[in-house]
């Protein structure tokens, strides 16, 4: 991809996503780490534009920004005696050094392999191809989801829902 | 100059490392949440990366998978913000580090 | 007379062997024993005594027929067949019988001696409540000792030579409630069966080399030269090693002594006339072998010589009237095997067939004292020629044929092994002749001490009645002694023509002959082994008789020696206290034991507290952090990339 | 038939654990009556055995497990020849035994019961298998019996105790199934007349030695051989009588069955290979227990001990590599099964008697029992080698097979026939034999019928095969001499 | 309609859980009805099971096996082989779970759930394709999650939270391993990954790449196979989680994921230099779980938390299995039925010892072994049934545990493996230790109380359905042996 334009927007984009990324291992506070994996969620989105992966930068955009965001927000604010100040275990350096040599070697990786390249340009209205794999050669995984997604609500309200004690529930 | 997969896939690395620390690091359970947040989007990024660029007879899959996986992504969330809740009601806490009662 | 046939033959120990069957069968169905609601049990004790005498009595006649057979066939073996026992593989282990002059001799003295022990026995046993027990074990040392005679096979000589030491065990022990009885029993047993171990090497190694058991084979295999002679002197000196324990020769000598815990019928029978010969017997069996090897045949001798003398030193010192004739025995012995050891096969077996007589009658005599006084202390007898004359005469026959006086039993047969050994081993004979010295000196103090001077005391008989007065034992008791004092008086006679020997001739291989020392009766030599016993008991008489020196001065004079005696040499002391006690079980059993608790199974459960250990240091990683065992999870995922791309690089 | 008997005390022990509660009584006539009627089903198997044809006969085969991916195929297979069928008969008379002398238990019955007759359906597995991997199963379902029976009805370290014996045990068979997997994937076949025939092992993948090595670790602890013997002092020790019988007189032949069965004849290139270090450590085992024996303070301990030092002549004879040593090896099993049994029953009885088996306690106790004294003096003189009882007639065979090979080894265990002497005559001088001591008058002697019948029985056994031992030995030599022959 | 047909199983479970959720929905809510719902809601589950299993069965008779929904999911002798089994265990799981139900009320949510998690189970011994196996994968994890958390007490959500914190890990793990094969191959099928693996796999330019992806999905996955060092979750969750959900983790989730492991690594992984790489790996994380398991296993206390380390180990034992996959052919299938056969024989055993522990727990109100003593006096069936399968987790036979030992330790054997084998097999002298110890409390330790006790009868049949089917498969192993080795032959 050599166009100028694209390769500004990734630049861009990364400098943002990672950016905010490690914004949220730095700030204090974790409103505003809360805030900062909006940004980055955001500058994935728009990395997948780059990537002409338009239908999953929409998908991207509102379940992520939209939706799981707002449960953290939410789970925040229900949470009130917990730590505010997004502060690191003891397990803080080991896992900086972890976290450096795993990086480290998914980089290496990545840059090291052959990749066999594929010579094509930049997909165009991939939400419908999406949509026609996704009722057609996807159609049970989707179901699965759906399935996924009942059983998970199903779920929390189970988790949230006190157990009312026996005479209250054989009422 | 220009932007070839491996850009992406080390974007997709970085962010995954970092979500890796949020996740090994952070003491607050919301903070380990989004890094593993973090990590299913460097693995999302990746795939949609590799759908761009590799040789493939179905390259849409990738933008399949990660549609699949963002939705799971989000159940998982739902998920574990629920049990959030009731573990602060049952031990006034969310410190991942201070649940610890089973061990040993 | 007919010749004997075979199954008369193995009657002759089969008949006591079935009156030990009997009696034991009767007892543990709980026929001896009084019913349980009283009164007189089923099978009277009396009842095992007759059975056992009249197999005996059975089994002598049949011993006599077969001596008879013997001379009939120019006192040649007799050839009865052999059967199959036991056949694996290339071990054929057959078993049968041996007749010959030698068998034959062994079996008429021991049914003969054995007979009159039995009958000697009802009176002294009387009313003992192991009576039955009594005459069972008898029975089946009857039988043992005749199987033993009988085998033509080293292997069941080698069954019959252990089952004669269980019955020698069984019955020193006899009286089981007495500290010494059972200590003596089980010393008794493991001293000869150390002994006994180089009998079964020797028959492993034989075996081995030529893959006969038969008698009559390892001979012909010994005098082909079909092995190598160091094959033949290590067998030979494994066989000598049974021999010495049973025979108590020293170092082994140590467990005859105290053997004379047991009733005073079995040592006349077992510890004098019969068992303890048996390891004469077995070198003179395997004569061939041992003339074979000439340092087998020294050692013989050595041994003997050596026996002979420290036993009758012993003698000198002892205070209880059984332990001196115990001593004598075990000197005589030692005279018997000077004379194997000095290829006087005749000779030797000879003195052993005087010896059952006389030293049997020695021991009824004494066990007669005992029926009197209550007691074997010397010390504590004396003057008993007064009260019990009989005895005393039948004691002083046997006494003198012991010193070997001129013209009783013991002089003749002594009398040859000396001529023997002149013959072959000067030195042999000089031995012998200081024996017979002390010979004299030992017999002598006992006589004097015993029936000489003045009545000391005595004290509860072996089984616990109390007597006063001395007196003279019943008929029963004295028949038996006085038949013995006919033979011990007359049995020297027997080869007086040479008859005894060529029968034993007979019993040797043909080519053996040139082996065997054919030693001529010397006039010097009858007069010196008569002279030297007679100073014995001159010595004797002068110092326990008419004490011209006090004992007490020539003890102190010969000090250290009267304590090292007294001590026997202090050899008891090395074998139980340094040896068994310090070594085996204070020292090297303690040390394994310790090994075993600490270092083997130390290890054991150490391996087990290690596993508790590293178990217990293990879970200490679950330490319930879930952000650590994320981190674990990825440390394992660095690590397995690692590993592959280090093991197996692209 | 043959399965019949396996299985049948099996059967045994679930009528006996269904029994209602009331009716816990009848759980030892039960019991007995299965033992009795597996021991008259194995006395006919072994008068109707075919000494001439000799081999295995009584054979019964199926296919238990078929594996279609690979070769890997499973028989049951079931058969006897000289070799197992004394050994089987020995169990079943054992068996009957034990249930006998435990006929006053009282603790939880049923199952005691139940758990002795598994045992033996176990044990007469194990001789009768003729799949390795059958073997194996056998061998390993006797773990479960044992380890409930010595925790539950032991004394003392009970609890200890049956760890070890599992734990030990367990161990070695853990070696033990690897080394029959690589055995049978080298050699295509469990089946061990099949592996019987199967020649030198050159390219497995691992050295023949190393499967030998492997699979005879298993037994060598079962036998037990000095150094692995420790499980064996603490395990009788504890171990209620009745199981100490079994497992002296039964258990421990495993081992040497094992040895005789697998590992020599199937591997006779590494066994003959191997038959000095066999020797060797028989040797040592030999003296070493012998000397462990003589200053045992307890009864129990000192005849577990004893038998650590007889079976190191199982080992011995084994490792002539002869007709004559295999057969002696094999009579040693036979003979130490009876002589070691009865021991065991007697010690169990004066136990009972006494509440003591100290040695230094006991004293004078033949004056109030004669008929046990009388029994303990006839199975200590067959225990220490005396001629015309059984001991001496496997000691010797054993001694005159392994002479030849082994001269200065074979003399060491002639030698500990001289401490066996020593530690059953002290023993029996210290406890039987000396003054009546006052605190023991009140004791009683062995009256009943299941006490004396089971000690007369295995008397006339002891004496029968002591005198006329030709009638064991032609069977054993029948079941040695292939594999003697094998190894050449 | 063939796709619908050969979704038959999943289907039935499905429509059971639909059903259950709906009935608790529609009828009222009152004293009288909560006790019939519990009632229908156990029956509606139970029916669910049976139609899975006849649907399965029907499956086979009928011959219906092959590809549905365009090659994302498989019907063959594997996946049915799975059907039966995760139907088999959810069945039992349902039985052992009838006390709790009466504890709660959320009975229908519960069920549900199982039925769910099961459903997702069983789509990913079938499924083929990444996209499913991921979306079935974590369709069972979401369910799991929540019902290791259902008792809602402070134990019960801190294991729901070490469950769901490293189970969000290591799907993270999954998914970048699988967009790191969908990068190499271009594919998400599994044949068409192991097309290019056998091409091109692990030639010089690819090799990271592949490495890298084998690991990440090995870890992600081996979080489901709670092997060494992905097990540390294992022990806190199985101590906190309700008995019967530690039972559904220990049997079903586990097989589920050797099922996923075995279709990944079988199919797509299974040729090429990769599939020796992996081999290796699995080789040395058996050792190392196995070792670890049982070690750590020794002191504990808790017999929940024991059993946790045991599977760990018993997990290790499993992995021998697909180790010895890498060798030649017929090595392979060997391998892989082993792995099979063991879960199978494992679900009886590990199902009655959880069962008993269940129904023992609840009368002594412990869960520490101390308190087991003398529970033979007083419920003397449950110990025995105990005690069996403990024996049958010992590998003694004549118990399914020692088949499968021998069995597998032969894979072992003939892939070459002596050294793991041996360390397996002294491992099992290990873990006699433990699980006899808690055999040795129940049956020679004098109990507390004297009060007897009885299972429910749920509870009573379940534990006599496991007990009795570890046995027989112990002295009758051929059929399962014979299904295990079609199952493994798909890989052929």
């Amino acid at each position: 991809m050599d166009d100028t334009g694209t390769v500004i927007a990734f630049w861009l984009l990364a400098v943002i996503t990672v950016g905010s990324a490690l914004m949220i291992v730095a700030v204090r506070n974790l409103i505003h780490a809360v805030v900062f994996m909006m940004v980055s969620f955001v500058g994935i989105a728009g990395l997948y534009l780059t990537l002409s992966a338009d239908f999953v930068a929409v998908t991207q955009v509102l379940l992520y920004v939209g939706a799981i965001s707002v449960l953290m927000l939410f789970a925040i604010v229900l949470t009130p005696g917990g730590s505010r100040d997004n502060a690191e275990t003891f397990l803080r350096l080991p896992a900086l050094a972890l976290t450096v040599l795993l990086g480290a070697t998914l980089a290496y990786v990545a840059i090291d392999t052959d990749w066999s390249l594929a010579d094509r340009g930049g997909f165009t209205d991939t939400a419908s191809a999406i949509g026609d794999a996704l009722l057609g050669k996807y159609v049970l995984p989707f179901e699965i989801a759906s399935v996924l997604l009942l059983a998970a609500m199903i779920g929390a309200i189970v988790l949230v829902r006190p157990e009312a004690s026996i005479e209250e529930a054989e009422e | 100059m220009s932007v070839d997969l491996e850009h992406y896939l080390v974007v997709g690395a970085i962010l995954f490392a970092t979500g890796l620390y949020l996740a090994l690091a952070k003491r607050n359970f919301v903070g380990v949440l989004m890094g593993i947040e973090l990590m299913f989007n460097a693995a999302n990024l990746t795939f949609v990366a590799f759908s761009r660029f590799v040789q493939s007879d179905d390259p849409l899959s990738g933008h399949v998978f990660v549609i699949f996986a963002i939705t799971v992504a989000a159940a998982e969330a739902a998920t574990a913000l629920a049990l959030a809740v009731l573990l602060y009601r049952v031990r006034d806490t969310i410190d991942v580090d201070r649940i610890d009662l089973l061990r040993w | 007379m007919p010749d004997i046939r075979e199954g008369f033959v193995w009657a002759i120990m089969l008949l006591p062997l079935g009156s030990f069957a009997v009696i034991s069968l009767l007892a543990l169905l709980g026929l001896t024993r009084p019913p349980r609601g009283g009164g007189a049990p089923v099978w009277n004790a009396r009842f095992s005594g007759h059975l056992t005498i009249m197999a005996v009595f059975a089994a002598f006649l049949l011993a006599l027929w077969s001596l008879e057979t013997v001379i009939a066939n120019d006192n040649a073996r007799v050839g009865f067949g052999a059967h199959e026992w036991v056949t694996v593989g290339l071990l054929h282990v057959d078993i049968g019988i041996t007749l010959d002059g030698l068998s034959a001799i062994m079996l008429v003295v021991v049914t003969g001696v054995s007979l009159l022990v039995q009958f000697y026995s009802q009176e002294y046993m009387r009313g003992d409540e192991g009576y039955n027990r009594y005459y069972a074990f008898m029975s089946l040392f009857t039988a043992s000792m005749l199987g033993l005679v009988l085998a033509s096979s080293v292997l069941q000589l080698f069954v019959f030579w252990e089952l004669v030491g269980l019955c020698s065990y069984l019955l020193i022990g006899f009286w089981f409630h007495r500290d010494a009885a059972r200590r003596a029993a089980t010393k008794a047993f493991l001293v000869t069966r150390f002994g006994d171990l180089g009998f079964l090497i020797a028959i492993l190694l034989i075996w081995s080399q030529t893959g006969t058991l038969s008698i009559a084979g390892i001979q012909e295999v010994a005098l082909t030269g079909a092995v190598s002679s160091g094959v033949i002197t290590w067998f030979a000196l494994g066989v000598f090693a049974g021999a010495a324990g049973k025979s108590a020769q020293f170092p082994l000598h140590v467990w005859l002594p105290d053997a004379m815990e047991g009733p005073t019928p079995v040592s006349a029978l077992i510890h004098a006339a019969t068992m303890v010969a048996a390891g004469v017997y077995l070198v003179a069996r395997f004569f061939p072998v041992f003339a074979s090897s000439e340092e087998a045949i020294t050692t013989v001798a050595a041994i003997g010589s050596i026996t002979a003398i420290i036993a009758a030193l012993l003698g000198i010192v002892a205070t209880d009237m059984k332990r001196v004739m115990a001593y004598s025995t075990i000197s005589q012995l030692g005279y018997m095997m000077m004379g194997l050891g000095v290829g006087g096969l005749v000779s030797a077996i000879f003195h052993l067939f005087t010896h059952a007589f006389f030293k049997s009658l020695l021991f009824l005599g004494a066990g007669s004292v005992n029926h009197a006084t209550g007691t074997f202390d010397m010390r504590r007898m004396g003057g008993l020629r007064k009260y019990m004359p009989v005895t005393f005469a039948t004691v002083l026959v046997a006494s003198l044929a012991l010193v070997g006086v001129f013209p009783f039993a013991g002089f003749w047969s002594k009398d040859e092994i000396m001529a023997d050994a002149w013959d072959d081993r000067k030195w042999v004979f000089f031995v012998a002749l200081a024996g017979v010295f002390l010979t004299g000196l030992y017999v002598g103090r006992m006589l004097i001490l015993t029936f000489g001077g003045e009545y000391r005391g005595g004290e509860a008989t072996e089984h616990g009645e109390r007597h006063g007065e001395p007196h003279e034992s019943p008929p029963v008791m004295l028949l038996p002694l006085l038949l013995l004092a006919v033979m011990a008086a007359l049995a020297g006679f027997a080869n007086i023509n040479d008859d005894f020997s060529h029968l034993l001739e007979g019993s040797v291989p043909e080519r053996a002959h040139a082996l065997l020392t054919e030693g001529h009766f010397r006039l010097w030599i009858a007069f010196a082994s008569v002279a030297a016993g007679l100073s014995g008991l001159a010595v004797a008489w002068a110092v326990y008789g008419l004490k011209v020196v006090q004992p007490e001065s020539v003890r102190n004079f010969a000090q250290p020696l009267p304590e090292i005696l007294e001590n026997k040499y202090y050899l008891d002391a090395l074998y139980e206290d340094v040896i068994v006690k310090r070594g085996l079980l204070g020292g090297a059993a303690i040390l394994l034991s310790l090994w075993d608790r600490y270092v083997i199974d130390g290890t054991v459960n150490g391996v087990a507290r290690v596993a508790g250990w590293t178990s217990a240091q293990l879970r200490l990683a679950q330490a319930g952090q879930a952000q650590l065992y994320a981190t674990v999870v990825f440390l394992g995922v660095v690590g397995a990339i690692a590993g592959i791309l280090v093991v197996n690089p692209p | 038939m043959l399965t019949f008997v396996i299985f049948l005390p099996l059967a045994g022990a679930a009528a006996v654990v269904l029994l209602p509660k009331e009716r816990e009584p009848w759980s030892k006539w039960i019991a007995a009556l299965v033992a009795a009627i597996a021991l008259a089903l194995v006395v006919f198997l072994f008068i109707d055995y075919d000494r001439d044809a000799g081999g295995f006969q009584f054979i019964e085969r199926a296919t238990w497990l078929r594996s279609d991916n690979s070769d890997f195929k499973l028989h049951y297979a079931v058969g006897l020849d000289g070799l197992s069928l004394p050994l089987l008969l020995l169990t079943s008379f054992l068996g009957l035994v034990a249930i006998l002398i435990s006929w006053r238990i009282d603790l939880r019955p049923r199952e005691y019961y139940a758990w002795l007759l598994v045992l033996e359906t176990s044990l007469l597995g194990v001789f009768s298998s003729l799949d390795f991997i059958l073997f194996f199963l056998f061998w390993e379902i006797e773990l479960v019996p044992m380890y409930f029976l010595i925790s539950v009805w032991g004394s003392g370290n009970r609890i200890y105790s049956a760890w070890k014996y599992v734990l030990y045990t367990f161990f070695g068979s853990a070696f033990m199934l690897v080394g029959i997997l690589t055995l049978g994937f080298t050699a295509g076949t469990f089946d061990i007349r099949e592996l019987g025939q199967i020649g030198a092992i050159h390219d497995a993948i691992i050295p023949a030695w190393a499967i030998f090595s492997l699979i005879i670790i298993a037994f060598l602890i079962k036998l037990p051989i000095v150094p692995f013997h420790t499980w064996l002092p603490d395990a009788h020790t504890d171990a209620p009588t009745a199981v100490s019988v079994i497992l002296a007189g039964v258990l421990l032949k495993m081992g040497g069955y094992g040895i005789l069965r697998m590992s020599f004849s199937i591997m006779p290139d590494v066994a003959k290979d191997a038959s000095v270090y066999l020797a060797s450590i028989a040797a040592l085992s030999i003296l070493y227990g012998a000397m462990m024996t003589i200053i045992q303070k307890d009864l129990k301990r000192l005849i577990a001990y004893s038998s650590v030092s007889h079976m190191g002549y199982v080992l011995l004879g084994a490792s002539a590599i002869g007709t004559v040593g295999l057969t002696g090896a094999s009579m040693q099993m036979l003979t130490h099964g009876l002589i070691t049994g009865m021991l065991f029953v007697l010690v169990g009885m004066v136990y009972d008697r006494a509440h003591t088996r100290n040695i230094d306690e006991l004293s004078g106790l033949a004056h109030r029992m004669p008929f046990i004294t009388t029994m303990m003096v006839v199975a200590g003189l067959a225990s220490l080698g005396l001629p015309a009882l059984a001991g001496f007639v496997s000691e010797v065979t054993v001694f005159l097979g392994t002479f030849e090979r082994h001269e200065f080894l074979t003399t060491m265990g002639v030698v500990g026939i001289a401490f066996a002497a020593g530690y059953i005559l002290w023993t029996i001088q210290r406890v039987f034999w000396g003054e009546a001591d006052p605190k023991w008058a009140e004791l009683t002697d062995a009256t009943a019928w299941w006490e004396r019948g089971p000690l007369l029985a295995m008397t006339a056994a002891i004496l029968a095969i002591g005198i006329y031992p030709a009638w064991m030995m032609d069977l054993f030599e029948k079941g040695v001499g292939p594999i003697a022959e094998r190894l050449g | 309609m063939t796709d619908v047909i050969r979704l038959g199983p999943e289907l039935a479970l499905l429509i059971a859980a639909g059903l259950i959720v709906l009935m608790d929905i529609a009828l009222p809510v009152s004293r009288e009805a909560a006790r019939t719902k519990r009632a229908l809601g156990f029956a509606l589950a139970l029916a669910g099971v049976a139609g899975s299993i006849g649907w399965s069965a029907v499956l086979i008779a009928a011959d219906e096996q092959g590809e549905a929904f365009s090659g994302t999911l498989v019907v063959d002798d594997f996946s049915l082989f799975f059907n039966f089994l995760l139907a088999g265990i959810t069945g039992m799981i349902v039985l052992a779970s009838a006390d709790l139900l009466a504890r709660t009320r959320f009975h229908a949510e519960y069920l549900a759930l199982v039925l769910a998690s099961a459903t997702g189970m069983m789509l990913m011994a079938g499924a083929v394709d990444l996209i499913a196996i991921f979306v079935a994968l974590e369709l069972q994890s979401i369910c799991l999650y929540v019902l290791v958390g259902f008792l809602k007490d402070s134990r019960s959500a801190e294991a729901s939270l070490k469950y769901l914190l490293l189970g969000a890990v290591s799907t993270a793990l999954t998914l970048y391993g699988m967009a790191y094969l969908f990068g190499l191959s271009g594919a998400t099928g599994l044949r068409d990954i192991a097309e290019f693996v056998s091409a091109s796999g692990g030639d010089s330019g690819t090799r990271a790449a592949l490495v890298l992806a084998t690991v990440f999905l090995a870890a992600g996955l081996g979080f489901k196979m709670a092997v060494v060092p992905f097990q540390m979750w294992v022990p806190d969750v199985y101590q906190g989680a309700p008995t019967p959900v530690t039972a559904y983790l220990s049997v079903a989730s586990k097989a589920a994921g050797f099922a996923v492991v075995m279709r990944i690594f079988l199919v797509a992984l299974g040729e090429g230099l990769i599939s020796s790489d992996w081999a290796t790996m699995f080789a040395v994380i058996a050792a190392v779980s196995m070792t670890a398991g049982n070690l750590m296993a020794l002191v504990q206390t808790d017999i929940k938390r024991m059993l946790g380390y045991s599977s760990i180990a018993q997990a290790g034992t499993f992995l021998i299995g697909l180790a010895a996959v890498a060798a030649q052919d017929p090595q392979l299938l060997l391998g892989a039925s082993s792995v099979v056969f063991f879960l199978g024989a494992y679900a009886f055993t590990n199902l009655g010892a959880f069962i008993a522990v269940i129904a023992i727990s609840q009368k002594i109100a412990s869960d520490e072994i101390a308190d087991y003593a003398g529970v033979a006096k007083r419920s003397p069936w449950l110990a025995a049934g105990l005690a069996a399968c403990l024996i049958s987790l010992t590998g003694i036979p004549p118990t399914a545990g020692f088949i499968a030992k021998v069995y597998v330790f032969n894979a072992a054997v003939q892939a070459d493996l002596v050294w793991l084998a041996l360390i397996g097999v002294l491992n099992g002298v290990v873990s006699a230790y433990y699980y006899l110890r808690v055999v040795l409390n129940m049956y020679a330790q004098e109990p507390a109380s004297e009060e007897t006790f009885q299972p429910s009868l749920s509870l009573g049949v379940a534990m006599a359905i496991a007990v009795a089917g570890m046995f027989l498969i112990g002295i009758y192993p051929n059929p399962l042996i014979q299904a295990s080795e079609s199952a493994a032959a798909v890989f052929g």
